[in-house]
């Protein structure tokens, strides 16, 4: 549905715009890549900042003050994440270095506790390599099997299709919502069918938890992981938050300083949630500056982030779907849009497509986007995609459609 | 800053002499607690009167200075307390020593132990101070009989 | 040795603590506890705000500016950390989020690769835990055996010790420097003695590579791992470094996005080196500020920075020798020092020495520094431990001994 | 941007229209390149005249414009070449594309290959520009009687 004067005002006002140091200092930068990495905000830059300039100390075992208030800024932002995401107990919140080591975790400890000879591991077809490859590797090693739900040409995972969760799966991870497609899964229905089946249900969030206010309690997921870079946070933070029952039940995965209580010659006693899943020196830059990405957003409100992502991804989908030259790959209803919206140009291999619009200052993506068999599933090759954050205005759209313009003209006379 | 009175005369006579460090002959239940990440162990020990009352309180282990000073105090405390008295006071002083309750009124139940107030302002030490009151909390809330050892902080 | 004139006047010059935010900010600051993590100055602290600032993308797979100028960041960052330590080939260098995760691939990809029942892991004694419990953890895996070198009554590993690596023995890891005791091993022997007996060296780094000049070719070994915190950059970035062939010969650790050359529903063929073992989004920022921390060490001259930090070592060992209720756990001699020197407040737990000593803004750490099999070996529950870098002076050592002095008063009317 | 002029009509030419693109009937020999981080797969094939020059050249595969147009422009290059003296223009290519090579002399010998020049500000489509030549270089350095397939690109 095309958007109404009001919607489309709204998208044309930019008050985020000036809060990133990077885009506020390339007045004509389009960025169309947040689903790659986002922007940071200064606040959130700042944040890391202070932390190195004031707390500068590791945060755990320390008896000084420095020490101590790092610790206490560790905790805090603990505490802020596990609100933000609707959890119950901060110490249900681990800190890793990114999505994938927390679905890493996922995969190796749950795996190692449940998965034997003949168990089921589910995922679906559009997981991206690291909601995927983790999977296979527990299976091979554990003797399970690695199987797959399937998308309609509908791009949904169907009733039918759930059907398949057999009492034989142990495991079922699913992204919540695609990084390629920028469709949503319903989790909701996917746990409770998993929990029926007896199974614990991962997800998969690195693309749903920066757009949409996520309640992990009304998920009924056990598992959530995501990525702190695709959410206004700096690199190298990444998040795992799971249900204190089966944190407790599972064993570590990486092990050394700061996870134990008690180390002898030839073993350890683990230490209690969340140090168990935190070997080693943690990034206290990185969570205190999630923290800060965290209070941005919650500044602006969720709820006005998700409408105005929404209303810049129909946007999208609406102006691609208005070239005659363009194909989405998905669904062109742009409801049905989470912040990316992949399209090809007919005949133009998406890296030429990327290039050309590169030399209009138009960042987008192409290529397999870490979901081979989604992609071959789909029948493609690759594809291009452009995905939005807040700071996005209608302009950005605007100026992608010139370039493909452009593109098309370049490669048709 | 206000922790450079922790360590006074008062406190570090605790330290020094304590008046409850001892192995008691014929204690009613005793009750070990450990806090794994100093190392610190501590055996504490009651013996009730007739009337139910804590008649005889004294504690055995090592630690830093300001687990034993805690535990010496404590001791004073809970004596002629019933175990009801006792664990309320355990839940006052942890709330003290977690910044959590700061109202001075309520706090003077505490009596000495309002010496260790200001390790609210030192987390790190926060488990040192507690040990004590938690090993006694956990003792009484069992109901007592037992003496078997257990960690105290484990899980905390 | 105790120092002269002149060695005293060049330590009690200090033109480096001005380049470090929090320590010029905080003149009243002692910092001995670098051992855990160091000051960043604020070139490192800038060069990450730069990166998010000008070139914030995902490093990989981006066919736009930024990205492109991302992973040249990156890829310049590991060519600079190669020379740094001798390496021949950029590609073997890994970036993980610590030294601790270094030390788990390691532990877990050569364990998988190598170990069988029966077969041996030599480690010494003096590891921190996490040279130990991924040890650990693989060995029971694979049913093979974790055992000991012990230190003599010299704080060596002798000879003798050394001619306990059998044929069994696999895998050797062994600390470069002890992060308690300061004092190094000869891992060149250690390495020689590995290779005679067919196993494979790793040595950890975490301890040695901030402080003394390292060549990866003269120590002889095939890995080294070590993290960017302790070496001025900031948290959340560490390294592994091994040789070509073994890395390639090596299962994965972290899967998942940008690892892979190709993925089916079934299988994957792994990326070349380095790639190979870097899952997921890399932590840009840490990258490159871990480059700027190497470009100001370098600009300082490693061999100025061994020199001043040998000097500070001897000064602080013999202060504390000079106290005379101080007991060094380690050598008395300042010499035997890198970075580090444990000791006891005769009569005081080593907890109250360090909130005592924080008293007086003297931050040192107490504890079993995780190491507690090595306490244990040295009949020891805890200890006190101060720690100096190139940006501490003779005053920080005045002023330790000054806390000390208050802690023995304060105990001891 | 010395980029913009990098897709120009010389250069879309070749896409659109490449001479060289078609399955040879009697090749000496083949050799396949893929290039897995982008799906790019081209299949080389050359035949030697008695002479030992290469006589004729032809590619088939499917990749983006800058891969076909670099296939293109490489099989009129190598044509008349000793198999010495295409691996020779080879290496210049690749010395080209990444930026290691710049002085204007030498590069001519590429002739129309000067085109690809300001691939090398675009690291991400070097490997695009060289799969043909890489492809060509590798076939000829295994002295080329072979027919069987190889990845190309793999782990450079
Ligand atoms: C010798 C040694 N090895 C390993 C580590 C672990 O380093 P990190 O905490 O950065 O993973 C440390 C630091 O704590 C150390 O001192
Ligand atoms: C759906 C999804 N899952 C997982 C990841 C992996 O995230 P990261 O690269 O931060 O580990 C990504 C991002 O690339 C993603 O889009």
């Amino acid at each position: 549905m095309s958007l109404t004067e009001n919607e489309l005002a709204s998208i044309r006002e930019n008050p985020y715009r000036a809060d990133f140091p990077l885009l506020a200092g390339n007045p004509g930068l389009v960025y169309l890549d947040s689903a790659a990495t986002s922007q940071r905000p200064r606040s959130v830059l700042d944040a890391a900042l202070r932390f190195y300039e004031t707390m500068n100390a590791n945060a755990l075992r320390g008896l000084y003050r420095l020490s101590v208030e790092a610790t206490a800024a560790t905790e805090e932002a603990r505490s802020r994440i596990a609100r933000f995401i609707g959890a119950a107990d901060p110490a249900e919140i681990i800190f890793t270095r990114n999505a994938s080591e927390s679905l890493n975790l996922a995969a190796r400890s749950l795996g190692r506790l449940l998965l034997g000879q003949g168990d089921e591991v589910v995922i679906s077809i559009m997981e991206h390599h690291s909601n995927l490859i983790p999977w296979q590797q527990i299976c091979a090693e554990r003797g399970a099997t690695l199987s797959y739900l399937y998308l309609d040409e509908d791009y949904r995972i169907s009733e039918d299709e759930l059907a398949k969760i057999s009492p034989r799966a142990k495991i079922v991870s699913v992204t919540q919502v695609s990084n390629v497609l920028g469709v949503a899964n319903d989790i909701a229905a996917i746990a409770a069918r998993a929990h029926e089946a007896g199974a614990v249900c991962v997800v998969d969030g690195a693309q749903s938890v920066p757009h949409i206010a996520t309640d992990v309690e009304k998920l009924g997921c056990d598992f959530l992981a995501f990525s702190g870079h695709k959410m206004l946070a700096p690199m190298g933070i990444g998040v795992l938050w799971g249900t204190r029952a089966l944190l407790e039940a599972m064993p570590p995965f990486l092990t050394g300083g700061e996870m134990i209580d008690s180390v002898s010659e030839q073993g350890a006693v683990w230490a209690p949630l969340p140090a168990k899943f935190e070997a080693g020196t943690q990034n206290g830059g990185g969570i205190v500056a999630l923290d800060e990405a965290i209070a941005y957003l919650e500044g602006i409100g969720m709820a006005v982030v998700e409408r105005r992502e929404a209303l810049l991804a129909r946007a999208l989908a609406d102006a691609l779907s208005a070239l005659p030259f363009i194909d989405i790959v998905g669904p062109a209803e742009g409801e049905r849009h989470i912040g990316s919206v992949a399209f090809n140009v007919r005949g133009v291999h998406p890296h030429d497509v990327a290039s050309l619009l590169d030399m209009h200052t138009v960042c987008i993506r192409a290529g397999h986007h870490c979901a081979e068999p989604l992609l071959k599933h789909l029948g493609q090759n690759s594809t291009c995609r452009a995905s939005v954050a807040l700071y996005n205005d209608a302009s950005d759209i605007d100026r992608l459609v010139d370039g493909l313009e452009n593109v098309w003209r370049v490669f048709n006379g | 800053m206000a922790e450079l009175d922790l360590y006074n005369a008062q406190f570090m006579d605790h330290v020094h002499n304590p008046d409850y460090k001892y192995q008691m002959e014929d204690a009613t239940c005793s009750h070990e607690g450990i806090n794994p990440s100093c190392g610190d162990e501590l055996t504490f020990s009651i013996r009730l009167a007739d009337s139910g009352t804590i008649e005889e309180a004294a504690f055995t282990g090592r630690g830093c200075a300001i687990s034993q000073a805690s535990a010496d105090i404590m001791s004073d405390l809970v004596i002629d307390k019933t175990p009801e008295e006792a664990v309320g006071l355990c839940r006052l002083f942890m709330g003290m020593v977690r910044g959590e309750i700061t109202d001075a009124d309520e706090l003077e139940r505490l009596d000495e132990a309002v010496l260790l107030r200001d390790i609210s302002h030192m987390p790190a030490r926060v488990k040192c101070a507690e040990l004590a009151w938690r090993t006694l909390e956990e003792m009484l809330e069992k109901r007592c009989p037992d003496t078997a050892s257990a960690e105290v902080g484990r899980h905390g």
